[in-house]
């Protein structure tokens, strides 16, 4: 028998490529974002809006995240300390040797949502994956009408990229930022709230407009509702979904949502296609 | 034996879960069903009247009941189980263990009439420990005179041939922890073996990892076996482990005096107390 | 063409000069200290004076480790100064699987499916896959918990198989003092039908122990026959939130030994061993059964309990493969209904899954277990 | 697995010293400049039934060739009563691993108090000796290095 390597990366996807961490980053408390290149000083990849990497510290193991940006010659993974891989992460330095392989996933529907206006809502970290594609849009700023951009956290220091959110973003044409806190400190004088309300409160049109929404699942399970109940429909709600994953490639099985492969159909799937899958998320 | 046949012990069954179902403090009763195979049962939970009637009594009926108990620790009914001997020894365990409450559960228990598993033929309690109601009279307990002799047989072996032989059984283990979800000393809310990412033991199922799961539950439940045998009859592979856990009791037995798990008694598992008066060999 | 039967010896000592072949093997542990022998029939490499066991009851443990092994080294590295990352895959060894049963060449075709499709090809898996030769055999007498017929196979036929292996339809039979099921006589033949290239040239090894003529024995028939619904895979997905998942995992113990004794299931787990600063990343065969599995970091798990963790097990073989891949993952080879602990039984599952009315609010044993026993 | 027995081959031998007196033991030892075998890795815990019968699993599993196990007499806990658990356990396990073909030299526990710096170096004299007599363990012990070049097969 022989097999036709039609593989769409031309070698063993499951063994990753030394990158070096070139800079850290800390967002807030637990939260940092790595810069990432080859040993060589390049970009290991070009993902697309939305999609993931599998990052590996070796000896400790390796995860997925979203890639949160990119640029000429590196990718930015933004990483929240949850657990003992992530706590190895955190103590990373600048110069760091990891294993990085990918880009795995589809990506956010970017031809779909050309020309139309835009709606981004995050939440906590949530807003990583929603930062790769707001900058995207901002890059292709003529291709897209109005933009919305609504992020909750729980505090001010619990804002990540705060440039982006609190200064570059509301100074980009055409583009609205709506920051909220789920507690009210000292040092914060916007809203204080959770996204759902503000969101409902802020009332959005939903004609032409589609939603980009990432964050906690309790986030998205409220905020689907109110959009829902706002007008919006099914279809125009994008969202992303998180999985235990390993082999990034959809042959472990271990991220499947029905029949779908959460690190090869998705991470990106409308609300609409959510509905049609099990209830197991 | 007891004074019933089975189709009467049977009867009995059906009629005191359907009663402990009519008082309304019982959710449901585990038993033993009927399955497509002659010789075969399984453990089955009745919730109805209806269900009550496909509850059977047989040479077969060798899954424990009582490791489902802790399917649901803190049950807002309490759940009815028909007992064996060595199922109401396990539940002694979990109780002492406080894994359960004796008020979450109704013990319909029944003199066992011995089952198509060798470890019933070294069975020295054929008559429930623990019950609320009793089906059949109990019947006279022997003792098992061989319940070590395998295990001084194989003490007597050569240190070489003794790690070839396990090392060979090792080999066999797939990993599947049936002999842990089985056990009801093993009722560890999350066993140490499911905390990959602290580093216990490696996840590939190759000899050394084997080894190092096998001696460690060997270890962490040696003091505590009921010797019911479901670790043995459940293993796909065969592996002889309660000749593991045996030696453990034995050395109790040997070290520290009679010793006998699973009793309603309020003695302490072996390794959890100690005495002043221990023997000691490390002066 | 055929083979005599006291020709087998030879056939696999001349295939063994090219080759490691796999074969059915009665392997016995002795135990010193009592009478009882244990004797396994397992898949290992062919040596001289193995014990060889063609016919009999299928192997508790399916080849699917020839291909797919328990655990497989992926790449080594070092971390520190120097660091490296350096690929290891499996050598370029030719091997034969050799008397696979239809039911296990059914789930090498969809472990085919999973490793070698859907955008990325498993370098491990498809480095072996080229180098196995399969001769796959006709069962003679399948267990009692057999039911490969009823999921839409033939006990007697395996067509992606290399070379298909039967005995001769004019076979003489006895019954084997030692496992009690029908064997070939001394004095029978196997007839081989080459179905691809690869099997041709193993008959042309073999050529000068093979004779022509004979028809084949076609005539086995599965032990068990179980209701299945014509679409049942769509049924399922209509079932996902239906009472019946509640009764069928009450009794499940939760142990991985379906997965493990199962032939088509291929998910693994990806994990490291680090010696020092060096260590190599390995993966090794994982089960959906275990709460670790799909557990994330935060703690947060999408399949807390059995009843989540089975019916994801059920349905990945009986729906979501179906819908994934075109065919159903369950291959009736009964081996999880014999290994289970608790005696769950998959073909149980499907026949009242079969007769069961999806939009009953109520489900109850009671309804379904008479007149099947 | 490569034996390495030639004369220049030294067991690791893995020392789980009590904080309250093995390890006090063996810092007199050393201040009084007793000599002692170097292969002895000192592992300080903070009461000998700290001791997991699983960490004696994973020293053989990674490499040691013996396991030595130092507590307080008994009555001298720090902890009042930790090392009579130490005893059933240690007594129990040494029994175990025997049964799997451990020889019980490789295993062993000694009461030794802060103030016993020449028992703790008698002790780690004898031990080594012993497990040198015996040789590299291979049993238990994780094939890695014999596999390391070879790959998958």
């Amino acid at each position: 028998m022989a097999i036709d390597h039609e593989c769409s990366c031309n070698k063993n996807p499951l063994v990753p490529s030394l990158c070096q961490v070139i800079d850290v980053k800390q967002e807030t408390g637990d939260v940092q974002t790595y810069t990432i290149q080859t040993m060589d000083g390049k970009k290991p990849f070009s993902p697309l809006p939305g999609q993931l990497a599998m990052v590996s510290l070796l000896g400790v193991g390796e995860a997925m995240f979203s890639i949160t940006a990119q640029g000429e010659d590196y990718i930015q993974c933004a990483i929240k300390r949850t657990g003992l891989l992530t706590e190895a992460f955190h103590e990373m330095l600048p110069g760091q040797v990891i294993g990085v392989r990918g880009p795995y996933g589809n990506s956010f529907p970017v031809d779909d949502i050309k020309g139309k206006e835009l709606l981004f809502i995050g939440g906590g970290i949530g807003i990583a994956p929603v930062r790769s594609l707001i900058r995207y849009c901002l890059e292709h700023r003529e291709d897209f009408g109005h933009m919305d951009i609504l992020y909750g956290a729980r505090s001010k220091s619990d804002i990540c990229f705060k440039e982006d959110c609190l200064e570059n973003w509301s100074k980009e044409p055409d583009t609205n930022v709506y920051i909220t806190t789920d507690i009210s400190t000292e040092d914060w004088d916007g809203h204080v709230g959770f996204v759902p309300s503000y969101l409902e409160e802020l009332g959005f049109q939903p004609e032409g407009k589609k939603v980009i929404l990432c964050g906690p699942p309790i986030m998205i399970k409220l905020c689907s509702e109110s959009l829902i109940k706002m007008g919006f429909a099914k279809e125009a709600v994008i969202t992303t979904l998180e999985m235990r994953m390993k082999c990034g490639i959809g042959k472990c099985g271990r991220c499947n949502i029905g029949s779908k492969y959460v690190c090869l159909d998705g991470p990106v799937f409308t609300l609409a296609e959510l509905d049609e899958l099990p209830d197991e998320k | 034996m007891g004074n019933l046949t089975k189709e009467q012990i049977q009867d009995r069954i059906r009629e005191e879960a359907k009663k402990a179902l009519a008082t309304g403090e019982v959710s449901c009763v585990v038993g033993w069903t009927k399955t497509r195979f002659p010789d075969k049962t399984k453990p089955f939970f009745a919730y109805t009247d209806a269900e009550c009637d496909l509850l059977v009594w047989n040479e077969y009926c060798i899954n424990s009941t009582a490791k489902y108990a802790l399917d649901d620790r803190y049950p807002e009914q309490k759940i009815g189980l028909i007992t064996r001997g060595c199922d109401s020894r396990a539940l002694n365990r979990m109780l002492k263990d406080n894994q359960l409450k004796r008020e979450n559960l109704y013990i319909i228990g029944v003199v066992c009439d011995g089952k198509e598993n060798p470890v019933c033929d070294g069975c020295q309690h054929k008559n429930p420990l623990t019950y609320d109601v009793l089906i059949g009279e109990p019947v006279e307990e022997t003792i098992n005179e061989k319940r070590f002799t395998e295990v001084e047989a194989f003490e007597k072996l050569s240190a070489d041939e003794k790690y070839e032989y396990w090392a060979k059984q090792y080999d066999k283990c797939i990993h599947c922890y049936a002999c842990r979800n089985a056990c009801p000393a093993c009722n560890c809310v999350e066993c140490y073996a499911d905390q990959y990412r602290v580093g216990w033991q490696g996840k590939a199922a190759d000899r050394e990892q084997n080894q190092v799961y096998g001696l460690t539950r060997v270890f962490h439940v040696g003091d505590r076996c009921i010797e019911c045998g479901e670790c043995e009859r459940v293993c796909p592979m065969h592996l002889p482990i309660m000749r593991q856990t045996k030696k453990m009791l034995k050395d109790i037995n040997d070290l520290f005096g009679n010793y006998e798990c699973g009793l309603p008694d309020d003695s302490k598992p072996v390794l959890g107390e100690y005495k002043l008066e221990d023997p000691d060999e490390f002066m | 063409m055929y083979l005599a039967k006291k020709d087998l010896e030879k056939a696999l000592q001349t295939l063994s000069q090219k080759a490691v072949v796999f074969a059915p093997i009665l392997e016995t542990i002795e135990d010193k200290v009592s009478d009882a022998k244990t004797v396994e029939k397992k898949f290992m490499p062919y040596f001289d004076g193995a014990e060889v066991a063609l016919e009999g009851f299928n192997t508790v443990k399916p080849p699917k480790d020839v291909l797919f092994p328990n655990v497989e080294k992926m790449y080594k590295y070092k971390t520190g100064a120097g660091a490296y990352i350096m690929e290891l895959l499996p050598e370029d060894s030719q091997k034969i699987i050799f008397g696979i049963r239809p039911c296990d060449m059914r789930s090498i075709d969809s472990m085919d499916k999973v490793f070698l499709t859907k955008d990325y090809v498993d370098s491990y898996y498809a480095k072996r896959r080229e180098n196995v030769t399969i001769v796959a055999f006709g069962c003679l007498e399948p267990s009692r918990t057999c039911f490969c017929d009823s999921m839409g196979l033939d006990p007697n036929q395996a067509p992606t198989a290399d070379l298909m292996m039967n005995v001769a339809a004019d076979s003489e039979f006895t019954i084997c003092n030692d496992c009690g099921t029908k064997v070939l006589t001394d004095d029978g033949k196997y007839i081989l039908t080459p179905q691809t290239e690869k099997g041709k040239a193993l008959l042309e090894q073999l050529k000068e122990l093979l004779s022509d003529g004979g028809e084949s024995y076609q005539d086995t028939k599965c032990s068990l026959h179980i209701v299945k619904a014509e679409n049942l895979d769509e049924k399922l997905s209509k079932m996902f939130e239906h009472p019946i998942w509640e009764k069928v995992t009450k009794g499940c113990i939760g142990c991985g030994t379906c997965t493990f004794v199962c032939p088509t299931c291929y998910c693994f787990d990806i994990d490291n061993e680090n010696h020092g600063a060096e260590g190599c990343k390995y993966r090794c065969w994982d089960s959906c059964m275990f709460s670790d599995y799909t557990r994330m970091a935060g703690g947060a798990n999408p399949r807390p309990t059995k009843k989540e963790r089975l019916r994801n097990r059920y349905l990945h073989k009986l729906e979501f493969f179906n819908e994934r891949y075109g065919e159903t993952l369950c291959v009736g080879c009964g081996r999880c209904i014999e290994s289970c602990p608790a005696h769950l039984d998959i073909s149980d599952f499907i026949e009242k899954a079969s007769l069961v009315e999806i939009d009953a609010s109520d489900y109850s044993e009671a309804n379904y277990s008479e007149g099947r026993m | 697995m490569s034996v390495k027995k030639d004369s220049s081959w030294e067991p690791v031998i893995l020392a789980f010293c009590c904080n309250w007196c093995t390890y006090t033991g063996a810092d007199t030892a050393g201040l009084n400049r007793m000599k002692y075998p170097e292969n002895v890795r000192v592992i300080r815990v903070p009461c000998s039934s700290r001791v997991n019968p699983q960490f004696i699993l994973r020293a053989f599993q990674k490499g040691a060739d013996g396991v030595l196990v130092c507590g307080c007499h008994p009555g001298d806990c720090h902890y009042a009563t930790g090392n009579y658990y130490t005893r059933r356990r240690f007594m129990l396990m040494q029994r175990l691993l025997e049964y799997n073909g451990i020889d019980p030299k490789r295993f062993q526990a000694k009461w030794i108090s802060g103030s016993e710096a020449a028992k703790f170096r008698d002790t780690v004299i004898k031990v080594s000796a012993e497990i040198k007599a015996l040789g590299p363990n291979t049993k238990f012990a994780e094939g890695y290095y014999a596999q390391n070049e070879g790959g998958n097969e």
